[in-house]
């Protein structure tokens, strides 16, 4: 299997582009087969292909058999997979979701969605940055795609500003880029990663402002104040599937953080050494704060989700500011989980507006649930991960975080701020949770929707995970902590990566 | 030369940068179209410039950098692409709101400051 | 090159130069946009056919081989500007825009605004 | 003598390119504005060209025949969109 | 000793019992809930024996090694006496529950939470883990959350247990901290490094904050001062779970979390002043509030709190024996508080009401039930031969022994005199206010003796505050010696547990306390008239308000920073992006690098002064829509010629086809938006963004500036040694964009393909403004399709499809390519749009733009696909020479049909998004009016 | 379906293809040929009907006509240009056209913009009228004439209507 490391690019973008053709482009029935299969081989092969790199380690795909750096190489590695497998797997869940009619609200639900999951498992994979640039764009027009799904008005009004912001973004992505280019002469990210390291003097004072620059982009993706605003309206007003897909979308900005400064402008980037550092360090600190913030403000569940996301960013910038292996370590595994957990609660935020009525997701008054145990059980599973209470594997990051910020001088902001968030958090749930699950007036409507198995099957599958990842975090700490070894080993993830180039 | 090009391409991000700070949906494009040149411009610079040195084999004695000209034509593509979503996306917003401003909403005016001592003020014309 | 080539690409360059500036000395002069469209209409149709002329000759002789592709160019040209004349003239009488007040015949505007006959009279 | 030339028509072109700027700035109608960018247009073919002969290269003929044909078609759809506001109806 | 492990986790299974259970009878159902509860109390107390000779038992296994957390437990004297609390009152509990809860609850859920707290609190008590106890910790507050709030859709029961579970919440994410650091301090998150390591904590740095975190979860778990009121509100719960939770295990959790740390953070100044002024004031506060209590509950509840301080004040004295007397107050004020919570339940479920004024006399109601109530009540006042007799007299003693003020000592013992008379006053009050004083007023119901077996749990627990009282040493005095000898980490000092010490200081002290207490009872009218004087805080509402209030601001706060305006968000990001490339630029010395530059020439002087006027007249007038479109193409265009100038043919190519595209695609919106920009900037903002722009403009001139003038030394090379050897072709850059990079192109192409699918979706629903006429009032012409445009169309559409096959077939070798010939032929079809309109193209092309762009991007990806037959990676690519007859020697190469892919891409989705829109006004235009 | 739908077409794109690669080879014939047969094909149904070219020498000889009055014409024009604009005499004339094809018309008005001194500027919606814009209108009658004369008979006769 030497092509697998492209499966997760090309299985989706050919699904993809079949659905545009007959006979799958005649029918919604059809479409949805092929996303079942498409999503669920994906899954399969992301899977098959962790297992690979557990096995035999980093697997470098040159494309064009153009060796690195002349060509662009894709690296499937141990963080890399790690987020491609979370990515697939979302998609899949997501995809189960999305069958119960969520894809009619507009047309090409399904290519779209398809192209977007390549587009994400692209910039993870990628080793090269322009080709990260051109994933970046694939995600986004997706994403924008996506966002508009549904139609009404809140929609185009969020969906016009984040298109706008990330437009703005991608201009930042190509001066930086030109900036990269124009002072080391290459795209390859290992070999940015060696030859960032000689560069001296004026050379080097340029390549920081392109670095500079492509922090600024990332941190955009990834919500970073002061470039936060867009979210919680973006998410919030999103469809759910589409909602719960883009819980994603910000770790791509927070892995494009950890590739680029831990690898290129890392301990060994001479005088661009942990250039990121002293900015991630406040704008991560003030991510927390403004979304703890937009945490306790959130009048209904779907903001409320969105501000935990940018919650989670700022935990994951921390880490990032923090430049350690544990921190990269305990950031995969928050990673993974905010991801899982944020997505299911998306999916079960819609779940819980159907069936209130007017109130929505609102947390005021509403008819009683339809589903009052199952949806009450899925919410608590969620909150209890959100929050970062056990049994849950929320508190298993958090407290990773806590533990590799110990070792800095800023740990006296890290842990009150991470901790107030999570206090937050668990006020808010316990606010919305009560007041939605107990505070009723009337009937439950037989006629509005039940949640129909598919969506419990989808919401089941994603929360299911989360105690997984507490009675095998263990193994998925191991695993992280190797990852995260491997990110910030040199030798590994740059000479490794560069045929014919040795330290 | 090197100056010129400069100039401009700064000149050209400057007049991106204050359409895209308007309030109207078709102001932002026009920014981010300009910008978009500016960043065209730039990313293609970063090759440096030669003249009569195309990347034709066999044209020239020496040939210009062809990674960055690779580079800007996906550049251009995709900021073509970008640019129509972002367009009908504004027209949509248009249908969908009512207006064209990219908040969806006019923002109210707000009431002009009186000031003293302003004669030619059309207030003070009262009398 | 040969000298009686150079001095052929020279003159045709100097012919398209003189007409395509005259051309556009036109736009700028001329009083109204009636009269500003045929500057470039025609002025600029034989400078440009001018230069690529010129331009052919250069390159028959570079390449060894006769070079006509310009001729394309010119072909093109000759096709479209009448059009793109006729559609800005159609503008300006939409909008209606005034013509020079010593324009003959200024009343027929009307007509061709609406794409109407002259009536039979006027033409006495 | 070609150089000569070659620079004497240049700068011959390059006023015809301000008279055309000076065109487009002062309109007065919006269709005189269209006239002097469509104006600008074939002096743009002509600059490629000299450029070309200058350079003694004929990659850009592909360019000068492009504005050619491009030129034409949004020149007909600013029109069309003076005319009848929806260029594609 | 592994069976340890599995020890806890028997309740936890125990918690889908009586959810399976909950179909039989209510009888069932309890008996079956108990039985692992009970199985485990058998296992647990299978070791007392061991324990009792000292020995401890410990089971382990890995866990999450990366965070510390190991599945480790540990049962020893202290884990033991608190395992017995909770199973053995657990078990009673259930017995009792089984007939509290009416008809109407549901009892599987109610005995689920109930053990699923068990388990959570067994955890706890069991743990040998830090990590761990604060895992069982968490669990005991999101339990007790769903017990309190059981009755939900009551606002009392959802308040309170918000309440709650925030300030236990809030406690235990300060715990975590304290505990985190105190591993980190230790170096191992093991319990029993920790307690050896005591002298190494106190004498650490971070000892202070260890120790306030930690306490900071003790105290709010244990409802002391001033975190005490969320214990009162918790009261909404059923009455067993008050008796449960809120009496005899979770507020005892925060006492064990001291016990349990008392060797590693004990026994310094800053403990014994945090701990024994925290509990002296707890003890003194619930006393002193808990006699003002009309609801039964509430003085139940407030004297739980004042019990609570009275154990956090022996803890922390300091003196030999305090800590033995904690832990067996611990026991007895388990033992007397739950019998009287039950007691208040029974009265509550047989009279209808809890309120002390209109119970009244209900020794005649029921006198059986009173007597049981009456005995815990003694013993809760301290009067001898009650269990609570005996550890009062322990804490009075200890008052008088202790030292942990200074100076100020004597105050401690008064003040807990004090306390005492209150304690009495309200056990007092309890009895007497209830079971006499006149009769019922408006009970709901006849009230009447209980049901047998509710009675017994009652019965066993007042038995056992009698046995206790009477026989210390038999019932309870090996385990309190465990206990203690755990708490303390090895040597336990000499005490005895006798019920007659001889008259002494401390029987001085019980004796003044109980004729204070019935004084203060007596004349307790002066004392509500007192009291009533003060402004009543319910702490529910003080609490809810503050939440509000937070809640508000955040809000206010969110508003004014989230408004909505994406000018805002977007200088934001503009700001951050030029602040951040700034601050290193300015350490460049100079500007201006080594590299020669290109002399200057009229040409490009010209062209730039072009670009920058234009640019500038696209600002000036970007009011004017048409206007700035118009200069906009002049950049466009200058951009192009630019491009050619500096030797990139094909990016000329494509800028001029994508401007062209793009300006059609401006004016479709032009139609469709509002033809003027209202002036609604303030000079202020105009000056701000200009100020911004000309910064950012600035930045990117000067880098580029910089860049420019510096050598570059890049891998570009390699390209143009390998484009036509590696690629098969000339044209270097069109060979990097199929081959070299193809997997860019391809993403490119897919972005494409992806907008336009967007940009249909966006069209398909879309309400359309058309205005009746021009941006002047002007109606439309009425010549939709001028003639000659049309006729001129129809001629130039196959030149035009020949002139994109033929930059089609070059690209390889020559500037062109599949994009540039896309747009070319793009552009001839949208020419044909223009001309002839939507519907006569229709009954014309038959092409399926959508088809067009699925396929294209197929065929790019299968032809990336091909490679894989050879055993190569994707997209690698193959080309050969070849040569016919005739035609003589030509190339065939692979990247053509990547190429066709790009092209057919690139013609479907052009045309998808344009002829869409095009399509949206055919059948008939409603001219709707502008709505501004 | 006919292999060469519009033979004229299929002829200019053989020839312009030949131009664009400034090559006779046999190569590109072959291309050339491959592209007259196949664009026409495709693009036919993209076409309203046109009459045919009944007399081709008669058109060539009208192509190198215009272009000589365009050369002509150009010069005037420029004369006009440059001097001062108080001479110049503009007007509108209305020129009566009796040739039918939507083609010949189209040819028509092109070859009057790009001719003598004269811009067309609308075709009545009868398709009877030719409006044109005269730089400088000396003598009305004359110019009609001249249009009628040197231009529109010679493509009636080319389109035979
Ligand atoms: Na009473
Ligand atoms: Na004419």
């Amino acid at each position: 299997m030497q092509h697998l490391s492209i499966f997760p690019i090309l299985i989706p973008l050919l699904c993809g582009a079949l659905m545009l053709l007959p006979p799958f482009s005649k029918t919604l029935q059809r479409q949805r087969i092929l996303s079942v299969i498409g999503t669920f081989a994906l899954l399969i092969s992301s899977a098959f292909l962790l297992h690979q790199v557990m096995m035999k380690g980093v697997h470098l795909y040159a494309l064009g058999d153009w060796q690195p750096p002349f060509g662009i190489a894709l690296v499937a590695d141990p963080v890399s997979t790690l987020l491609v497998t979370l990515a697939s797997f979302l998609g899949f869940a997501v995809m189960l979701y999305a069958l119960n009619d969520h894809d009619k609200g507009g047309a090409y639900f399904h290519p779209l969605f398809m192209f977007q999951l390549m587009g994400i498992n692209g910039a993870f994979l990628t080793g090269d940055i322009f080709n990260l640039f051109v994933f970046f764009e694939v995600l986004l027009i997706a994403s924008y795609a996506l966002l508009v799904h549904g139609g009404g008005k809140p929609r185009t009004q969020s969906a016009l500003h984040y298109v706008i912001l990330n437009l703005v973004g991608s201009s930042l992505f190509l001066f930086g880029l030109g900036i990269i280019y124009g002072t080391l002469g290459t795209l390859n990210m290992a070999d940015l990663a060696v030859k960032v390291g000689s560069l001296q003097g004026e050379n080097a004072t340029l390549a920081k402002t392109g670095a500079a620059l492509l922090l600024v982009v990332f941190g955009l993706k990834a919500a970073m104040l002061p470039m936060h605003f867009w979210l919680p309206r973006t998410y919030a007003s999103a469809t759910a599937p589409v909602a719960a897909l883009f819980a994603i979308m910000t770790k791509v900005g927070i892995y494009s953080i950890f590739r680029v400064y831990v690898v290129i402008f890392g301990d060994h980037a001479g005088e661009l050494a942990n250039i990121a550092t002293p900015w991630l360090w406040p704008l991560a600190l003030l991510t927390i704060t403004i979304g703890t913030i937009g945490v306790i403000a959130s009048p209904g569940l779907k903001t409320l989700t969105a501000n935990l996301v940018i919650v989670s960013s700022g935990s994951l910038l921390v880490c990032a500011a923090i430049h350690s292996a544990a921190a990269t370590s305990a950031a995969l595994y928050y990673l993974v989980h905010s991801t899982i957990a944020s997505s299911a609660l998306f999916l079960l935020a819609d779940v819980i507006a159907r069936q209130r009525g007017q109130a929505e997701d609102r947390f005021v008054r509403s008819r009683p649930f339809m589903q009052p145990k199952m949806i009450g059980f899925a919410f608590a599973i969620c909150a209890l991960a959100m929050i970062g209470m056990p049994p849950l594997s929320g508190f298993i990051g958090k407290i990773m975080i806590l533990q590799s910020a110990h070792t800095t001088a800023e740990s006296a902001w890290v842990w009150p701020l991470i901790l107030v968030s999570s206090l937050a958090a668990l006020v808010a749930f316990s606010r919305g949770g009560t007041t939605m699950f107990w505070r009723h007036n009337g009937n439950s409507n037989n006629d509005v929707n039940t949640a129909k198995p598919l969506e419990i099957i989808a919401i089941g599958l994603l929360l299911v995970a989360l105690p997984l990842m507490v009675v095998f975090g263990g193994d998925i700490t191991d695993y992280t902590q190797n990852a995260a070894n491997y990110l910030h080993d040199f030798n590994a993830s740059a000479y490794d990566l560069l045929p014919g180039v040795t330290s | 030369m090197e100056g010129i090009y400069a100039f401009s391409v700064g000149l050209l991000t400057a007049c991106g940068v204050f359409l895209t700070l308007r309030g109207r949906s078709f102001s932002v494009v026009v920014g981010l179209t300009l910008l978009s040149y500016a960043v065209n411009l730039f990313l293609f610079a970063s090759g440096r410039l030669k003249l009569n040195a195309a990347a034709v084999l066999g044209r020239s004695e020496q040939y210009s950098d062809p990674l960055p000209q690779a580079l800007v034509l996906t550049a251009i593509v995709i900021g073509f692409a970008m640019t129509a979503f972002v367009v009908i996306l504004a027209m949509r917003a248009r249908a969908d709101l009512g207006n064209d401003h990219v908040d969806g909403q006019v923002p109210k005016p707000k009431p002009p400051i009186l000031q003293k001592g302003n004669t030619t003020h059309k207030a003070g014309g009262g009398q | 090159m040969p000298l009686y080539l150079e001095i052929i690409i020279c003159v045709l360059l100097l012919i398209g130069g003189v007409f395509l500036l005259l051309g556009s000395y036109g736009l700028a002069r001329l009083p109204d946009i009636f009269t500003r469209l045929h500057s470039p209409t025609k002025a600029s149709t034989l400078g440009i056919t001018g230069v690529l002329l010129s331009s052919m000759v250069f390159h028959s002789y570079q390449n060894g081989s006769l070079s006509v592709n310009e001729l394309l160019i010119t072909l093109f040209l000759l096709i479209t500007a009448p059009v793109a004349a006729y559609m800005i003239a159609k503008t300006a009488i939409h909008h209606e825009t005034p013509p020079l007040d010593k324009t003959k015949n200024a009343h027929l505007v009307s007509k061709i605004r609406d794409r109407q006959a002259p009536k039979e009279n006027d033409e006495a | 003598m070609l150089n000569w030339t070659l620079f004497i028509v240049a700068v011959f072109i390059c006023i015809a390119l301000f008279l055309n700027l000076w065109r487009l700035f002062k309109g007065p109608t919006i269709s005189d504005r269209i006239l002097a960018l469509d104006t600008m247009y074939i002096n743009t073919i002509a600059l490629i060209l000299m450029y070309g002969i200058y350079v003694g290269t004929s990659l850009y003929f592909e360019a000068a025949l492009l504005i050619a044909m491009l030129g034409f078609v949004s020149t007909a759809a600013l029109c069309k969109y003076l005319l009848r506001g929806d260029i594609i109806e | 000793m592994k069976s340890l492990i599995w020890l806890p986790f028997l309740p936890l299974l125990g918690t889908l019992v009586p959810l399976i259970a909950s179909r039989l009878s209510r009888t069932a159902c309890a008996f079956l809930t108990a039985a692992l509860p009970a199985l485990t109390l058998f296992l647990v107390l299978s070791h007392t024996e061991a324990i009792f000779h000292g020995e401890r038992f410990f089971a382990s296994i890995p866990w999450i090694p990366a965070i510390g957390l190991q599945l480790a437990f540990r049962l020893d004297g202290l884990s033991l006496l608190f395992s017995i609390l909770i199973l053995g009152i657990g078990l009673l509990v259930i017995l009792y529950a089984r007939y509290y809860l009416s008809a109407k609850d549901s009892i599987g859920k109610f005995y689920s939470y109930l053990i699923l707290f068990m388990f959570a609190m067994l955890g706890v008590v069991l743990s040998d883990n830090l990590i761990q106890i604060w895992f069982f910790w968490e669990l005991t507050s999101i339990s007790s959350f769903l017990l309190i709030s059981f009755w939900g859709d009551k606002t009392e029961a959802r308040k309170g247990a918000r309440m709650a579970l925030t300030v236990t919440g809030a406690g235990g994410l300060a715990l975590l901290a304290g505990l985190l650091l105190l591993g980190h301090t230790v170096g191992s998150y093991s319990l029993q490094t920790v307690l050896d390591s005591g002298d190494m904590i106190k004498a650490s740095s971070a000892y202070p904050i260890i120790l306030v975190l930690v306490l900071l979860g003790a105290f709010t778990k244990s409802a002391q001062f001033p975190f005490h009121f969320w214990l009162p509100n918790a009261m909404a719960a059923p009455t067993p779970v008050s008796a449960y939770l809120h009496s005899a295990t979770m507020v005892k959790a925060g006492i064990f979390l001291m016990a349990r740390f008392y060797p590693a953070l004990a026994d310094t100044d800053l403990w014994f002043m945090l701990v024994s002024l925290t509990g002296l004031a707890t003890f003194l506060t619930g006393a002193y509030i808990a006699l003002f209590q009309h609801d039964l509950k509430g003085l139940l509840a407030y004297s739980t709190i004042s019990h609570l301080g009275l154990i956090t004040l022996l803890l922390g004295m300091g003196t030999d024996l305090s800590a033995v007397a904690a832990l067996f107050h611990v026991m007895n004020h388990a033992i007397f508080k739950a019998s009287l919570f039950m007691a208040a339940g029974i009265i509550d479920h047989e009279s209808g009401s809890r309120d002390m004024r209109q119970l009244n006399g209900l020794w005649k109601f029921m006198p059986y039930t009173a007597t049981l109530a009456m005995v815990a009540s003694a013993s809760m006042a301290g009067v001898p031969l009650m269990n609570g007799f005996l550890s009062k007299e322990m804490f009075f003693t200890e008052t008088l022994h202790q030292a942990s003020l200074g100076s100020l000592s004597w105050m401690v013992p008064v003040l807990a005199t004090l306390g005492g008379v209150f304690s009495v006053a309200y056990s007092m009050r309890f009895i007497h206010d209830v079971f006499f004083n006149g009769d019922p007023i408006n009970l709901p119901k006849t009230p009447h003796e209980p049901p047998r077996y509710m009675r017994v749990p009652v019965e066993i627990l007042v038995a056992l505050c009698l046995l206790v009282g009477i026989f210390p040493g038999v019932i309870v005095g090996h385990l309190l010696y465990a206990a203690a000898s755990a708490t303390l980490n090895g040597s336990v000092p000499s005490y005895s547990l006798a019920i007659w010490h001889g008259v002494n200081f401390p029987l001085l002290m019980s004796i003044i306390a109980m004729c204070g207490g019935l004084i203060v009872y007596a004349n307790r009218r002066h004392l509500f008239k007192f009291q009533a004087q003060f402004p009543v805080s319910d702490p529910k509402l003080v609490f809810e308000s503050a939440v509000q209030y937070i809640t508000r601001r955040a809000s206010q706060f969110i508003t004014l920073t989230e408004n909505g305006s994406l000018q805002r968000y977007a200088f934001l990001t503009l700001l951050l992006a030029v602040v951040m490339t700034t601050i290193p630029l300015m350490r460049l010395n100079a500007t201006a690098g080594l590299r020669p530059e290109i002399p200057v020439d009229a040409l490009s002087i010209t062209a730039a002064v072009l670009l920058c006027l234009s640019g500038l007249a696209t600002v000036i007038w970007h009011r004017r829509r048409l206007l700035s479109l118009l200069t906009l193409s002049v950049v466009g265009l200058i951009v192009s010629l630019a491009f050619a100038k500096f030797s990139a043919p094909d990016l000329a190519l494509t800028q001029l086809s994508v401007e062209v595209v793009t300006v059609i695609l401006l004016i479709l919106a032009l139609f469709f938006l509002p033809q003027k920009t209202p002036k609604e900037s303030s000079p202020r903002r105009v000056v701000r963004d200009l100020g911004l722009a000309a910064f950012v403009g600035g930045t990117v001139g000067t880098i580029c500036y910089a860049l420019m003038t510096r050598p570059l030394d890049s891998i570009s090379t390699f390209f143009t040694e390998n484009s036509k050897t590696g690629g098969g072709g000339t044209n270097v850059v069109n060979v990097i964009l199929v081959d070299f990079r193809g997997f860019d192109t391809l993403g490119e192409i897919t972005v494409l393909g992806i907008a336009a699918l967007g940009i249909y979706k966006l069209i398909a629903r879309m309400r359309l403004y058309m205005p009746s006429g021009d941006y002047q009032g002007r109606p439309w012409a009425e010549d939709k399709h001028p003639m000659l445009l049309a006729v001129i169309s129809q001629s130039l559409l196959p030149l035009a499809l020949l002139v994109s096959a033929y930059i089609f077939l070059r690209g390889h070798n020559l500037p062109g390519g599949g994009f540039i010939a896309g747009l070319i032929t793009s552009v001839a079809i949208i020419q044909q749009y223009v001309a002839h309109g939507v519907e006569w193209i229709k009954t014309r092309i038959k092409l399926d733009y959508q088809i067009m762009i699925g396929s294209g991007i197929a065929i790019a990806t299968l032809s990336g696909l091909g490679s894989w037959l050879f055993n190569r990676p994707f997209l690698t690519t193959w080309f050969d020479y070849f040569s016919l007859p005739l035609i003589g020697k030509f190339e065939l190469a692979s990247a053509m049909v990547f190429d066709l892919g790009v092209y057919l891409t690139v013609v479907g989705a052009t045309m998808l998004i344009l002829a869409n829109l095009g399509k949206l006004t055919t059948s008939e235009r409603p001219t709707q009016q502008e709505h501004e | 379906m006919r292999v060469f739908p519009m033979p004229f077409h299929s002829l200019l794109l053989f020839v312009v293809w030949l131009l664009l690669n400034n090559s006779v080879s046999a190569g590109h014939i072959v291309l050339a040929a491959f592209f007259a047969i196949a664009i026409p094909l495709f693009v036919n149904g993209m076409r309203d009907e046109h009459p045919k070219i009944l007399k081709p020498w008669r058109a060539f000889r009208y192509v190198l006509m215009v272009m000589r009055d365009i050369l002509v014409a150009n010069i005037e024009v420029a004369w006009l240009i440059i001097r001062p604009i108080k001479h110049l005499e503009p007007g509108f004339v209305a020129v009566p056209i009796n040739i039918r094809s939507d083609l010949g018309i189209t040819i028509l008005a092109s070859t009057v913009s790009l001719t003598p001194g004269t811009v067309s500027a609308e075709i009545s919606k009868d398709k009877q009228w030719l409006y044109v814009h005269a730089l400088h209108l000396e003598g009305e009658a004359d110019l009609i004439h001249l249009i009628k004369t040197r231009y529109e008979a010679p493509l009636k006769e080319i389109f035979g209507c």
